[in-house]
């Protein structure tokens, strides 16, 4: 019972797990390439999501100055820090993807087993 | 209420996220990768970092989604 | 995609959201925003221009080897004024310490060193995206 | 301390900005793009040094950028162990620097060298950036820029195998730095710091109430470095990345870049999880099996091959697999050893690339077995081949006996014979495939067969240069030694 | 110092052959003239650098030292001596006598070495440059054998150096003759020994281990074959002395009955190399194959550890040297001279080449233990220590084996000089060849087995002569654990 009420009142980390394990299962499964790209990002943010659920507080507001000093803020630097890594994630799938096109170019296919198929031939 | 929404939102990503590794139109992963992502942006704002909601729906949102669809525009549509 | 339809509605929008990412570079120290995301909707515009007319507009709009000048420029930018920090006895890519001078709080020219950080990431962003995009679908570079 | 008070940063800055004013100066002034990023890496190894200097004299010292405190800054640590990595890799990626001058425009098309330039330093500088970073969130972002622009050294060759390679590679790195994150976050749910050193006293308090989640991320770390750093079960990206990359990119892949990440992996495991969480669950042990195995199998795998680049890469994890042992034997000589087998592993995997390289440049010839008789043709080469490959198997004289004999002799004092008796049979499986191609290349009545282009001087001083640091390494090892002992003695 | 010039004395030009020849009788000379010094019981340690921390390159002058390193220069000269005629018709050239000084260095730095961690260097250094020699004719076959033996010298470097490691773990140091260093017997101490063994017991072609010994000897040029089984395997026989000297202690080996492994493993290297030796058709083989069996009387004379048995195994050192010297250089000669190997093709040889022949008879003999030449001698002392020792059945296995000598060696020699070349007439152009083609070889390959002929007389004549007594003096510097 504590574990399940545990599970309830951390969904969060639940989901973000669920979705994490999600990611990666594609990701290394999948043959296709683009598809491998796809399940990277949705690895990435659901990490993401855990950082921030990490430094949200209950209630709390956006960490904006305004005229009233009393609110509780959220922390901020969980989301400063996952701005910077959506930009990196976003990179890396922008330069995957390149390589991807590239890949493409020369085997025609953008399936990973058929490509190390035609390697095995060769 | 609000509670109740979040749980909803999860779950809508859970199912995107499944939806992704199974569907074998890329396309349509895609889009549904990009609905995901504006789930995501959602889920931040909720969490009161909406700095990181902006930036996911521009650049993991949208770049991401330009990128993608660049690239299967290149290549092959389908599985 | 030679469509007259998108072509007058992206005519119409492009600098409306261009104005706006510039809005949300600048703005990035006051209220939620900034330079990536003001920067991700700047490169988005100039991809819509590209995909709404031909490619050939696109590359005019943004030519390769500005833009790849300019990606530079946006990353050795941001590394000077760290560097400038430095030159003025702080840090590196100290703020207040450095002496960049401070405004009011809440007004745009008032956080020094982050205005020209994040007006040079800005920079770099949108190029940078516009680049990628142009490398992956023309193929060629 | 005056000016120098800066250098822990600027040793990062000044490889960035050379990598943004490359392609600008290739585009514009294509002369003075090498030599930029050779000065860039000469003021850097001069920060270094002065650096170091200082560090022994006055105690390790802080960075905070941008002023900001931790832990809520980044945070640079300059301490005795990170410069001399950073020594090791600013030197080593100089040297290779000055060789790929000559390879790379055998090998690349000239409209990308400006870009080769870029990649180079900003991989330099992210590494060292992962060697000086005291914040896991920073070290996050250099190890992911340092994946990209190691991917991209690869694929900018632009050959399918290339191509493939690096595409494999940055999957697998994408997974490692996703788990990575993982970690990261996991830490920072129970303490709330980033910090190495605000993490480590916050974790001796945080294990009793949340064991679970700092084993996890231990895990997680483990996975995510032992990927990255080729550790035995998660290598299979290394020997397909390495072998098919450009020969500079393959020195540097495997003589620097997994280096780095068996460094990361020994600062989580020294400065960033207490010794309780160590001592709790047997992580080093993980880390010491896979290593003895990785030892053993690597050398297998590289027995089995005929492209001579595939076994250089093969014997990477092999040797990959010594540093990890260093780490995971947990005692202040298995560190001396370890690090001593950085600096030594490095310049000797980069000289033997260098020499395959070469052969490449020269002859064309990939294949192992048609290498009969080379050494006659190419006699520089094949001698720094013979050298490198000594102390690869850890002939006495060269690099490459000293860590193990510190290894070794660890492994003994913690009482467990087990790990010499790997170290040994691992040397004999090294030498039983390095051995026949010297053989081959010198002594074979067969005459070499193939066209030989001439070996522009460079190069040739390149591998000389490297020849006499191995000998060096075997004979006036004690400077470095007494150094390495000194830093290890922190953290025992 | 001494040893340090020794081992620069490195080089290859033009006047090479004088110049190899010059260097090797300078470092004779140079060895020789440490004598007085030595004698007088003089002992030097001397550090040259240090690699690590407790553990450097360092130079030990002591008997011991003394006495193996004037031996293998002095075959070492004679040998360099004889090449010069041998190679004469052999290729690369260039190579060989650069490599052949470069071994004479390394091999007087095992000698001279200070501790064991230089000793393991030079060790390593000499095994890995001999390989040169070993496939210097770079046949198929050669390559074969060199393969063999630089994989298994590399087994033993790393037996060696995993020995070393516990040694050092254990005792904190590996200077030689600072007296004992592992007093107490231990499961790790018992390791290091078993890895002593295999890594010296390798080189010394000691049973199990002996497997690469006879194919790399008999590929090698002859000179090289002399100074493989004469000096070489020597210095497996010297590392040893040194670990059951000065590592551990007699007294505890004896007392743990460590020996008794050595012992084992010795005997039946005696035996096996005789008896295989029996089967070889190919000379060199023959006599690669003896000397197995041979450095198994010196290891016994070390397992028994009385003071008559180890002066026979010094002394044993010595004359093994010089006779299997002789029997390589002989057997070179004919080979240079014939190109036969087989041994049934050599009848009738001794009229040819009579002196050739002599002093290969006179080896030969000394080899088998005929009384008045020096293997009688050595042979004689190991028995008188094994009857000390009350092990009378070392005696019996000693026996055996001189009559196995006999019975292979003496019908090399007997046909050689009874027998008419092709009697059983099975090939006609040997005869032909015989007839008209062999002469004498040249003169300077002569006066060298001459030289080292007399030796053996003179060392076997003389039972108190100045290496015997060096031996002796030697035994009783070693058993009272390196100090007067």
């Amino acid at each position: 019972m504590e574990t399940l009420q545990g599970i309830v009142d951390n969904y969060y980390y639940m989901v973000a797990i669920i979705l994490f394990v999600i990611g990666m299962y594609t990701m290394l499964t999948h043959s296709n390439m683009i598809k491998k790209v796809i399940a990277m990002n949705i690895m990435d943010a659901s990490v993401f999501l855990m950082f921030v659920a990490v430094g949200y507080a209950h209630g709390s507001q956006a960490p904006i100055i305004r005229d009233n000093v009393e609110i509780i803020y959220a922390n901020p630097l969980p989301g400063a820090l996952i701005l910077t890594g959506i930009v990196v994630a976003v990179s890396v799938t922008a330069y995957a993807l390149s390589l991807v096109v590239k890949i493409y170019r020369y085997y025609d296919t953008c399936d990973y087993d058929e490509i190390c198929e035609m390697r095995s031939k060769e | 209420m609000i509670e109740i929404l979040n749980i909803l939102l999860l779950l809508f990503l859970i199912v995107c996220a499944v939806g992704v590794a199974y569907i074998r139109d890329l396309l349509s992963a895609v889009i549904l990768f990009s609905s995901f992502g504006l789930i995501m942006a959602i889920i931040w704002q909720q969490l009161s970092a909406p700095d990181v909601a902006m930036v996911e729906a521009a650049l993991g949102t949208g770049v991401v989604s330009l990128l993608l669809i660049a690239a299967i525009s290149k290549t092959r549509r389908t599985e | 995609m030679e469509d007259q339809i998108t072509r007058i509605t992206s005519r119409l929008v492009v600098p409306f959201i261009q104005v706006y990412g510039i809005y949300i570079i600048l703005h990035g120290h006051l209220s939620p925003g900034g330079s990536f995301s003001g920067g991700a909707i700047f490169g988005a515009s100039l991809v819509l221009v590209a995909l709404s007319f031909n490619l050939e507009a696109g590359s005019k709009q943004i030519p390769h080897n500005a833009a790849s000048v300019l990606e530079s420029g946006g990353a050795l930018g941001y590394l000077i004024t760290g560097l400038v920090a430095i030159a003025l006895g702080g840090y590196y890519l100290s703020n207040k310490a450095a002496g960049f001078p401070m405004g009011e709080a809440g007004s745009l020219f008032s956080a020094g060193a982050i205005f020209i950080i994040t007006l040079f990431v800005g920079i770099k962003v949108a190029s940078t995206i516009a680049t990628l995009f142009y490398y992956i679908i023309e193929g060629e570079k | 301390m005056g000016f120098s008070e800066h250098f822990p940063a600027l040793i990062v800055v000044v490889l960035f900005f050379t990598a943004f004013i490359s392609p600008l100066l290739y585009r514009w002034a294509r002369k003075l793009a090498a030599p930029a990023v050779i000065a860039a890496l000469l003021a850097a190894l001069a920060m270094v040094v002065v650096l170091l200097i200082q560090v022994q004299q006055f105690g390790i010292y802080y960075y905070h950028m941008g002023g900001w405190p931790p832990p809520w800054g980044i945070e640079f640590k300059a301490d005795p162990l990170r410069l001399y990595i950073l020594v090791v890799l600013i030197s080593v990626s100089l040297w290779i620097f000055i060789y790929a001058l000559r390879d790379l425009g055998h090998e690349l098309k000239t409209r990308v060298i400006g870009w080769y330039y870029t990649l180079y330093s900003v991989l330099v500088g992210s590494m060292a950036g992962i060697a000086l970073t005291n914040d896991l969130f920073n070290l996050f972002v250099l190890m992911e820029i340092c994946a990209i622009s190691a991917c991209a050294i690869i694929s900018i060759k632009e050959d399918r195998e290339c191509l493939e390679a690096s595409f494999k590679y940055l999957i697998l790195s994408a997974m490692g730095t996703g788990c990575f994150l993982l970690g990261v976050v996991m830490l920072y749910m129970v303490t709330g710091y980033l910090n190495y050193s605000f993490l480590y006293q916050a974790l001796v308090e945080a294990f009793d109430f949340y064991p679970l989640n700092i084993f996890t991320a231990a895990a997680l770390f483990i996975v995510a470095f032992g990927t990255k750093a080729a550790l035995f079960p998660l290598h299979v990206w290394l020997p397909d990345a390495h072998a098919s990359a450009p020969s500079p990119s393959s020195a540097m892949l495997s003589g620097l870049v997994i280096k780095i990440y068996a460094f990361a992996l020994f600062l989580m495991f020294y400065e960033v999880f207490p010794r309780v969480v160590l001592e709790a669950v047997p992580l080093s042990e993980i880390v010491l099996w896979l290593a003895a195995l990785g030892a053993m199998f690597g050398s297998i795998y590289a027995m089995i091959q005929t492209d001579l680049k595939k076994m250089l890469a093969y014997s990477s994890i092999a040797q990959i697999a010594y540093i990890f042992m260093g780490i995971g034997l947990h005692h202040s000589l298995a560190l001396v050893g370890g690090f001593y087998h950085i600096m030594v592993h490095a310049v000797t995997k980069a000289m033997l690339f260098m020499v395959a390289g070469v052969i490449i440049y020269s002859t064309g010839v990939r294949r192992i077995d048609q290498l009969t008789g080379i050494g006659k043709v190419l006699p520089v080469t094949m001698v720094a081949f013979t050298i490198g490959s000594a102390s690869m198997v850890g002939i006495p004289g060269t690099g490459g006996l000293i860590s193990k004999w510190y290894l070794a002799l660890s492994a003994l004092e913690i009482g467990r014979p087990i790990f010499v008796l790997v170290i040994l049979a691992s040397s004999l499986l090294n030498a039983i495939y390095y051995m026949p191609i010297v053989i081959n290349a010198f002594m074979h009545q067969d005459e070499f067969k193939k066209e030989v282009k001439p070996v522009p001087g460079i190069m040739q001083l390149s591998m000389v240069v490297g020849m006499v640091f191995i000998i060096i390494f075997g004979f006036f090892s004690k400077p470095v030694v007494t150094l390495l002992e000194q830093a290890a003695a922190l953290f025992f | 110092m001494t040893p340090v010039i020794m081992y620069s004395c490195r080089v290859s030009d033009l006047f090479r052959n004088t110049l190899s020849i010059v260097t090797a009788a300078i470092t004779f000379i140079l060895t020789l003239s440490l004598y007085g010094f030595v004698v007088g019981g003089g002992e030097i340690q001397l550090t040259l650098f240090e690699v690590l921390p407790n553990l450097e390159i360092s130079m030990r002058l002591d008997l011991l030292s003394f006495c193996l390193a004037a031996l293998a220069s002095f075959v070492w000269l004679l040998c360099t001596i004889y090449s010069v005629d041998y190679m004469a018709k052999e290729h690369a050239c260039g190579r060989y006598y650069p490599v052949f000084i470069f071994t004479l260095g390394s091999c007087q730095g095992i000698f001279f070495a200070g501790d064991l961690f230089s000793l393991f260097v030079f060790f390593e250094l000499m095994s890995l440059i001999a390989y040169i020699l070993v496939i210097h004719e770079e046949t198929e076959e050669a390559l074969k054998a060199g393969y063999k033996y630089l994989v298994m010298t590399i087994i033993g470097g790393l037996a060696l150096f995993f020995g070393m490691i516990i040694v050092f773990e254990l005792g904190g140091t590996v200077s030689l003759g600072v007296g004992v260093i592992l007093q107490e017997p231990s499961m790790l101490a018992l390791l290091a020994f078993i890895c002593f063994l295999i890594g010296f017991g390798m080189k010394a072609g000691m049973f199990p281990l002996h497997v690469w010994l006879p194919d790399a000897h008999p590929v090698a040029p002859s000179p090289a074959s002399a100074l493989l089984s004469g000096i070489m395997l020597k210095t497996g026989a010297y590392g040893l002395i040194r670990v059951i000297f000065h590592v551990f202690s007699p007294e505890m080996l004896q007392s743990v009955g460590w020996n008794n492994i050595l012992a084992v493993l010795a005997v039946i290297t005696i035996l096996l190399g005789s008896a295989v030796a029996l089967t070889q058709t190919d000379i060199k083989r023959r006599l690669a194959y003896s000397s197995i069996s041979q450095l198994g009387y010196v290891l016994l004379g070390l397992s028994i550890l009385n003071n008559n048995a180890i002066t026979g195994a010094v002394f044993h050192i010595f004359s093994h040297a010089l006779m299997k010297s002789i029997l390589f250089l002989a057997a070179g000669a004919i080979i240079w001279k014939t190109g036969l190997r087989v041994i049934a093709d050599l009848k009738g040889i001794g009229r040819q080449m009579p002196v050739t022949m002599g002093c290969f008879s006179v080896a030969a003999l000394a080899m088998i233990g005929i009384p008045p030449l020096n293997g009688f001698l050595s042979k004689w002392t190991l028995a008188m220590g094994a009857l000390d020792a009350q092990m009378p059945l070392y005696v019996l296995v000693l026996l055996v084996s001189s009559l196995l000598n006999a019975l292979y060696y003496l019908p090399i020699i007997i046909p050689a000089f009874f027998e008419m070349p092709g009697d059983n007439g099975h090939d006609h152009h040997d005869h032909h060849e015989f007839e008209f083609n062999i002469q004498e070889a040249t003169p300077r390959m002569l006066s060298v087995m001459i030289i080292l002929a007399l030796f053996t007389f003179i060392f076997g004549l003389t039972p108190n002569n100045i290496a015997f007594s060096l031996s002796r003096v030697t035994a009783e510097f070693l058993l009272l654990g390196g100090a007067f």
